[in-house]
């Protein structure tokens, strides 16, 4: 079976054989970029329609289904939307930072799919600060959405832009802050060895995956809420929220920089979902050792689409925060609890050595999670507490 | 022969966004070329092995000092430059001078010594991440904890120094500045 | 406890998704082209012309009074009376339209002209889809395109329909039967006074 | 790895040499600032070349030194940036130049 979960190895392999040496790494690089741009370009517009879908269908309605057998080439015509759509470029606008705003955009992304490890030896180039190297690139999209905002000269994108700018940031801190404790278990920046600290299988059952630890659960819950904000989607969509600043730094784009823009809020959200799944779901590591034989890919595409279909399904259920909530939540209480996160990983990691008594396990279990529980909660009213004192409204003197 | 290329491709995009940061009239512009410069230099200390250097530098500088900047242009409304105003102060001549200067006794020590000739780099340096780790916290533990300290200190100072003081001036400093060029608003 | 009203929420949603599969009546959205909901039958979109029996020129109820005409608000019809007489369904003579113009992208639906009209000859319609290409053109609906037959007016507005129907039934057997009384009755008197000119109720 | 060390002290000091005439030569404040994270960085650029072409690289000296400059510049740059918001506040412009009275 190992040759079916090698088999786009093998496959690289053959290919970059056909080409004389002194061309092979060129090649290889080459096919790689190709593979991911293929594998991510499908699946985007694959996630364009079963987004609409499964939000039709939590929404007691159909979604999409007229462009091709029940709606699967909408994608299609969306596209080609996109594409003959005429491009405006408002005239007051700076014409070289309104054309560069999309690219700055996409392209780090894109560089972010070099690090994560797809399956079993799959990593298109192992940094041993990858995970380092992803936070980099993430960061580097502020910059992006700031040049949208201002290069449409108009308030509404600035002041969208400045939400988007406040929000990527202040839940930079604790996606970063989640994903210390990994490392610090897994004693490595890079990717692979992360995933390799959670193979293996506790007493032939459970697999040593980081969620299936007190402090992992919490830092992978952490993760997901700093995610959905990072990505700008479904809860913390202020910087297009729709009703209130038209389409925030989108509003002056259109046509194919509006498309670009689309696509890199994709990739934003697949990097950080292939991000959480090596980080915390063990990568490529099959759930139960009898289910070994499936490819590790196979595995990997599985946990993708679950949380995949996690996100689309939160943003099918909760409304949009307002910015101040947004932004307490962040700095109030997701940030403390990560400290306190670090905390409850260094116990876990500490108790695991010494064996006091035959339950340890479960007191281990307990302990640690009493560490992020009770003080969780304290945070948590704290925070209903913000929301609780009335508005002040200050009318224009 | 491929790494010549692309350390003088990155060299070149880092010297072309230096020069354009310091030369351009519109300011959001300077930023923006600044941030390509970081990038390149971030580019540059990858290609010399620094992993972990360059990838710092992308996250500090490219990732918040730029922002940073580009805030403090639309705080300062610096952003809507009075076109009148000149470019370089009065005395540009002295200063162009005193910077050629600079850069020949810079440059001209390296070119001349012949110590630093020497062309093959030392090996491959083997993964670093945990020897950087090691250093940090075994023989510059000292200075990190001084660094973590003095950021907090930065962070809390920053803060302070440029909250809007309503306390003390009343709420009418929050009143956004008047645009007219040249009038010299009243000293507060 | 915390978090508590989300995991609610996603329950609630969790159900609609897994139930949109196995629940068919919670879709309720009527795919447009392919099903169509039955119109209410009070639904008005546009008036047209009802005629009896099956030759739309001969049948034609409208009598070219313009009552209509006068009464429409935003004044969207155009008669044109014609020299010629017809005889209507009681056999009497009645004048008819030579032309008969709405314009459809004036008439806002408010059915005051079938209310005013004397001889029940412009009903409502509810045939919505009346775009076209020509901007002008093809929105003036004459004569001819107006005119529906009596039994499509019975199958869109029953009720109405039937009530119409059996009202000119009547008045027609009764007419019928003072036609017949006239006839008789001359027949007895014939002799003694001269023929009366046609009779008009 | 043919490319010579002095190759990259050229190019650390020509960004030096810009940043500096930035800083000497431009009127805003906030372009003086980006003219010292230049020479800054231009620093930086000579530590990780010594280090990499210097006798033993396993020491990480240099790229230790690299470390602390960039979380210090980051720290320089916040605090730079207030005083000018605060300055702004008070004077309402960003001219250099017309920072010369001493007066509070």
């Amino acid at each position: 079976m190992s040759n079916l979960d090698q088999v786009f190895v093998t496959l690289l392999h053959w290919v970059v054989g056909l080409v004389p040496a002194s061309l092979q790494p060129w090649v290889s690089t080459l096919v790689i970029i190709l593979a991911i741009m293929t594998v991510f370009g499908t699946c985007f517009a694959l996630t364009t329609i079963l987004e609409r879908k499964i939000l039709g269908r939590m929404q007691n309605r159909y979604g999409p289904n007229r462009v091709g057998p029940c709606g699967l080439f909408q994608p299609v015509a969306d596209g080609i939307k996109m594409l003959t759509k005429e491009d405006i470029v408002p005239f007051s606008s700076d014409q070289v930072v309104h054309f560069l705003a999309p690219l700055v955009l996409t392209i780090p992304i894109w560089l972010a799919f070099a690090v994560i490890p797809f399956g079993r030896n799959m990593t298109a180039i192992d940094l041993n600060a990858g995970l380092l190297f992803f936070f980099a690139i993430g960061s580097a999209s502020e910059l992006a959405v700031f040049m949208a905002g201002w290069a449409g000269q108009n308030k509404y994108s600035l002041l969208g832009a400045m939400r988007a700018v406040a929000q990527m940031i202040s839940y930079e801190v604790p996606l970063v802050l989640a994903a210390v404790p990994v490392v610090m278990l897994a004693g490595s920046l890079s990717l692979n060895d992360i995933v390799q600290a959670q193979s293996g299988y506790i007493a032939g059952g459970l697999p040593r995956w980081n969620v299936l630890t007190p402090w992992g659960l919490a830092a992978f819950i952490m993760f997901l809420i700093a995610a959905t904000a990072e990505s700008n989607r479904s809860p913390f969509d202020l910087p297009e929220g729709e009703s209130e600043i038209i389409a925030g730094y989108l509003t002056e784009y259109s046509g194919f920089k509006y498309a670009l823009f689309f696509l890199g809020e994709y990739m934003g959200l697949f990097a950080i979902t292939s991000l959480a799944v090596t980080l915390f779901l063990g990568g490529w590591h099959a759930p139960l050792p009898v289910l070994e034989w499936l490819p590790s890919w196979f595995w990997f595409g599985l946990k993708f689409s679950a949380l995949i279909f996690g996100f689309i399904w939160i943003r099918a259920t909760l409304p949009r925060l307002r910015l101040d909530q947004m932004l307490s939540l962040a700095w109030k209480f997701l940030v403390p609890l990560a400290l306190l996160n670090l905390l409850a990983a260094a116990v876990w990691h500490w108790s695991g050595q010494c064996r006091l008594f035959p339950g340890s396990m479960a007191v281990r279990w307990l302990v640690c999670a009493a560490i992020l529980v009770f003080p969780g909660i304290r945070l948590g009213r704290s925070l209903n507490g913000l929301s609780a004192t009335p508005r002040q409204y200050r009318y224009a003197k | 022969m491929p790494s010549d290329i692309t350390f003088y491709l990155l060299a070149a995009l880092t010297l072309a966004g230096a020069v354009a940061a310091m030369s351009l009239r519109n300011i959001v512009h300077c930023v923006l070329c600044a941030a390509g410069a970081f990038a390149g230099l971030a580019g540059i200390y990858l290609q010399l092995n620094a992993e972990f250097v360059g990838v710092a530098q992308l996250l500090v500088y490219v990732g918040a000092v730029a922002i940073l900047l580009v805030f403090t242009i639309l705080l300062t409304h610096g952003a809507d430059v009075k076109l009148g105003s000149a470019l370089i102060s009065s005395g540009w001549k002295t200063g162009l001078a005193i910077s050629a200067l600079v850069l020949v006794c810079l440059v001209v020590p390296v070119l001349t010594s012949p110590g630093l000739r020497h062309e093959a780099a030392s090996g491959v340096v083997a993964p670093m991440m945990q020897k950087i780790g090691e250093q940090l916290m075994g023989q510059c533990v000292l200075p990190l904890e001084t660094t973590g300290l003095l950021l907090t200190a930065a962070l809390l100072g920053a803060v302070v120094i440029a909250m809007n003081d309503k306390t003390a001036a009343g709420p009418k400093t929050g009143v956004p500045p008047n645009h007219e060029a040249g009038k010299e608003p009243g000293l507060r | 406890m915390l978090g508590s009203g989300i995991i609610r929420g996603m329950i609630e949603t969790g159900r609609n998704f897994v139930g949109s599969y196995f629940v068919k009546d919670r879709l309720t959205t009527v795919q447009y082209p392919e099903e169509k909901l039955a119109p209410q039958e009070n639904a008005r979109t546009i008036p047209f012309l009802v005629y009896d029996g099956d030759d739309a020129a001969a049948g034609l109820r409208c009598t070219a009074c313009t009552i209509c005409e006068q009464e429409c608000p935003p004044k969207c019809i155009y008669i044109i009376k014609d020299k010629a007489k017809k005889p209507d369904f009681v056999g009497k003579m009645q004048l008819f339209p030579a032309v008969f113009d709405i314009d459809i992208s004036v008439c806002m639906s408010c059915g005051i002209c079938a209310e005013v009209c004397p001889f029940e000859s412009i009903k409502m319609d509810q045939v919505f889809t009346l775009s076209s290409d020509t901007r002008f053109g093809s929105l003036l609906l004459h004569k001819e395109q107006l005119a529906k037959s009596n039994d499509y007016f019975r199958k869109i507005h029953p009720t109405d329909a039937t009530a119409i129907d059996a009202e000119r039934a009547e008045t027609k057997s009764k007419a019928e039967a003072k036609a017949r009384a006239a006839a008789a009755a001359p027949a007895a008197p014939a002799v003694p006074a001269a023929p009366t000119k046609a009779v008009t109720p | 790895m043919t490319t010579p060390l002095s190759h990259y002290l050229v190019l650390s000091a020509l960004l030096f040499s810009v940043g500096f005439a930035g800083a000497v030569l431009r009127r805003n404040v906030i372009l003086v600032l980006i003219g010292i994270e230049l020479m800054l960085n231009a620093a930086n650029l000579n530590f990780i070349g010594f280090w990499r072409y210097g006798a033993h690289p396993e020491a990480l000296t240099g790229v230790m030194f690299a470390i602390f400059s960039i979380a210090i510049a980051a720290a320089e740059a916040a605090v730079g940036l207030a005083l000018v918001i605060a300055i702004y506040r008070h004077r309402r412009t960003v001219q250099v130049d017309q920072f010369n009275s001493l007066k509070g």
